[in-house]
């Protein structure tokens, strides 16, 4: 059958080159980088190179640069690493009502221990509102944590304005990237940022791997505590091939970004305007221009997320749903409900992700596929009834 | 992790040994940090004629001894009295932050034999003013960037 | 130049199985195991199955055994996910002095933050005493932490007997068996654990990969926040192809653990008495008998540790040591010191760790270089002379 791999904000497929760098760490050397002879020295040597390779991407320097098991982690880290390290200054965060759960559960975990907790709004597209946030600052706030894009509607946040509002109140500010990181230019310097969360698997890296960018000078403890890597401040022997292949993932990355952006953008363009246009009563989710090149949201109303991905699947198309059917809790999506979904719009939405392997001939089979399958849902759906008798 | 001098120096090192009826003799260190270095010195109308040395250390302990030794063999004792630490570092191209405290050990293994000289000749050299062979050098190990062993 | 590894302690190469295990999931089975389309499907079957493989060397059931990063996080997530989530009832914490970092650290950062550590002493051997541990135990104490076997001198610990006293006391006791694991024979039922920690680079699997085996019961908080992984108690999209092999690897430990105990106990035999009997001045650091299998630990007096590993490496042999030349603080091993070495014995201390790829003829060629070794260093060596001069 037909493969239609269209969850590319899920996880993406490791690029062939990364592969390629990371088996000779699989295989001959497998030495530990911390260990003396020459089987360390050579783990060490390429545990610096892709330290040097991820720094370069970001305008960061390497001892800037701390590895990770990934996104969740590295987010883990910066909240809880500034929460303590600060907390003698204030107990105050700001942050968004649509963050990744690897902030939102963190932070929900230090409101238990008396941390205060400012969850900011977002409008329909999920943007935040800078007045908002400047007054939701504080004598005792010291961390602000907004997420560089979203990961359900892909919407950019104005990354670069929070950063001079934090840097001229002294705050430090925290970004989650792990989507954006590889679809957008990020500069640490220009956007005024103090920590960056990063992850491999998002952009055709390995998964378990990911990266926090700590700004020299920042005040942050250690989050896993033991040996001595990672200059001290996270502990764990290194992840040796992983590390290289992010470190590889992202130098490529890093180099065809430009005409990633470019053809993802018009994969995209293609899918939401034909799939829009071929199906009545469908709406995007998130922003029209400030969002991540590859992402779709669209919401087909009457009927649910989780049959129309089963459907999907059956046809060999893989996408995912901000539906209350596939989240495992009672509610739709957090982030569909805080730009003011209702229940019914959430429950339809459908997010296709578009990746470099993704095919011209992949976006014609999909806006084949897509549109009988919503039908045959809508006929099976009792809140179609209604709309068919020409309401 | 070491430059190639320092694999050179520690590997082949220079002037390895006793000197018998040396006319002077230098140890400092303290085993606690695992540095002891014993240098030995011939010296003829002020010139060191001949330098020999002792390590029980690292890799660059043994080499610095052996880098210190060589920049001062034929030397006059004060050009010796004015050995650093950072040119015995310099003259191996330089060594990992961790261990630069090892190359103060040659400076001053070098001062405490010039101080055994300048004792048993009732000398007196300004640079050697303060100067106490047996004090416990404390070469700060930066702890901060080392590395420990814990696989 | 011939390559001799002989640091399987601090690092294992991995079994072609487990590589060729992994492959497929580098590649064409990239899915997210959280993503309910066929590409999720075939990572859940995996990860599942990796579950599956490592319950079974440990005796316990599958949802039991949660994926972390490695054994320090492993670690991390025991002590401090016991402690926190136990805080109502106690603050003591029993633990030992010759402990991994991952563990001494993490119960350093707990006594800042108030919690009560004991540590416990070890004899000559290394081995604690069960009559001072009943003692330490009070009404507050929580947690017993103790590692099954030390990863600098092997020396294996009384586990069941501590099993038991916890039992009786109701106290949850973890342990760190990231080097007992696949050395050891482990039923979590027969030696009474509530918590073990192991890792997959230790045992011939990937890097950055390990997991806790939690007893079904057993109170402890998440450490990690964020999506809803590994039955929401460790967030974090899974490191599927790093699972996959360490499920392998353990599999293979786990049907050849009896051979390869056998094969490394002739050949570290062989070793140790060897070095020892040709080599003056030199002794045998752990315990004679209830030692890991490929442990070997030897002190050689008058020399200092580094100097010994950059000669062995220049012959191409790999190996490690407890000065504190290679530890980067003023002090040698807390291990070695545990046991009540001198600095200057401590000092010259060498591990050399045997494992599966161990050759009887590399065994053969230490025996033949490190002899020579020792006593080049010795010659240059002031401690050395009095010895000689025939005191
Ligand atoms: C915005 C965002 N943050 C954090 C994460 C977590 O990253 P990881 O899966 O590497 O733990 C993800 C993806 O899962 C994400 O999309
Ligand atoms: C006894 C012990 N515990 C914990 C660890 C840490 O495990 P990992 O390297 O997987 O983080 C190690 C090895 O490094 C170890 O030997
Ligand atoms: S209808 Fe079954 S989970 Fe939503
Ligand atoms: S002598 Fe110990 S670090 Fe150099």
């Amino acid at each position: 059958m037909k493969k239609v791999y269209l969850d590319y904000s899920a996880t993406t497929p490791m690029k062939k080159e990364v592969i390629d760098e990371m088996l000779p760490y699989l295989t001959e050397h497998f030495g530990n980088p911390s260990s003396i002879h020459s089987f360390g020295r050579e783990s060490r040597k390429a545990v610096d190179n892709a330290r040097d390779q991820i720094a370069k991407t970001l305008g960061a320097k390497s001892d800037e640069i701390f590895f990770t098991a990934g996104g969740t982690e590295s987010d883990n880290w910066a909240i809880k690493g500034v929460a303590y390290a600060m907390k003698g200054k204030g107990n105050h965060i700001i942050t968004t009502k649509i963050e990744h759960h690897a902030v939102l559960h963190t932070c929900e975990e230090l409101a238990k221990e008396g941390f205060e907790i400012t969850y900011l709004n977002v409008d329909q597209y999920g943007l935040i509102n800078l007045e908002e946030l400047k007054s939701a600052i504080k004598e005792n706030t010291i961390l602000i944590t907004v997420m560089f894009a979203n990961n359900e509607i892909g919407t950019i946040q104005p990354i670069k304005e929070i950063g001079q509002i934090a840097k001229e109140k002294g705050i430090i500010f925290h970004t989650d990237a792990v989507q954006a990181y590889g679809n957008v230019h990020i500069n640490v310097d220009q956007l005024g940022l103090n920590l960056v969360s990063i992850s491999s698997h998002k952009i055709y890296g390995p998964k378990g791997i990911g990266a926090l960018y700590i700004r020299r000078g920042t005040k942050i403890l250690p989050f896993i505590h033991g040996g001595a890597q990672e200059k001290k401040r996270r502990a764990g022997t290194e992840n040796v091939a992983s590390i290289v292949g992010f470190g590889k993932a992202a130098e490529l990355a890093h180099e065809s970004l430009d005409g990633h952006i470019n053809r993802l953008l018009a994969l995209r363009t293609k899918l939401m305007d034909n799939l829009l246009s071929k199906i009545p009563y469908s709406q995007v989710n998130g922003h029209p221009t400030k969002r991540l090149p590859g992402n779709v949201n669209i919401s087909f109303e009457f009927i649910e997320g989780e049959s129309l991905l089963l459907s999907l699947d059956m046809v060999g198309i893989a996408g995912s749903s901000g539906s209350a059917c596939t989240s495992g809790s009672l509610d739709p999506s957090h982030v569909l409900m805080a730009i003011g979904l209702s229940h019914e719009i959430a429950h339809g939405s459908l997010r296709l992700t578009i990746g470099d392997f993704t095919t011209d001939e992949e976006i014609e089979y999909v806006l084949e596929k897509l549109p009988p399958i919503v039908d045959r849902l809508r006929q099976m759906s009792p809140l179609y009834e209604k709309v068919k008798g020409g309401k | 992790m070491y430059t190639e001098k320092v694999m050179d120096h520690f590997t082949n090192p220079r002037n390895v040994g006793e000197i018998e009826n040396a006319d002077a003799v230098g140890q400092v260190g303290n085993a606690k940090c695992g540095d002891i270095m014993k240098i030995y010195l011939k010296i003829e109308n002020d010139i060191i004629v001949d330098v020999k040395f002792k390590t029980f250390g690292c890799g660059s302990a043994i080499a610095t001894s052996s880098m210190a030794t060589e920049l001062i063999k034929g030397k006059s004792v004060k050009e010796a009295l004015s050995l650093t630490n950072k040119a015995v570092a310099e003259a191996l191209d330089g060594l990992p932050p961790v261990k630069m405290h090892c190359s103060v050990l040659a400076e001053q293994a070098v001062k405490a034999a010039i101080y055994d000289y300048a004792k048993s000749n009732n000398l007196h050299f300004e640079e050697l003013e303060g100067f106490d062979p047996d004090e416990d050098h404390d070469h700060h190990h930066d702890i901060e960037d080392e590395v420990e062993n814990c696989n």
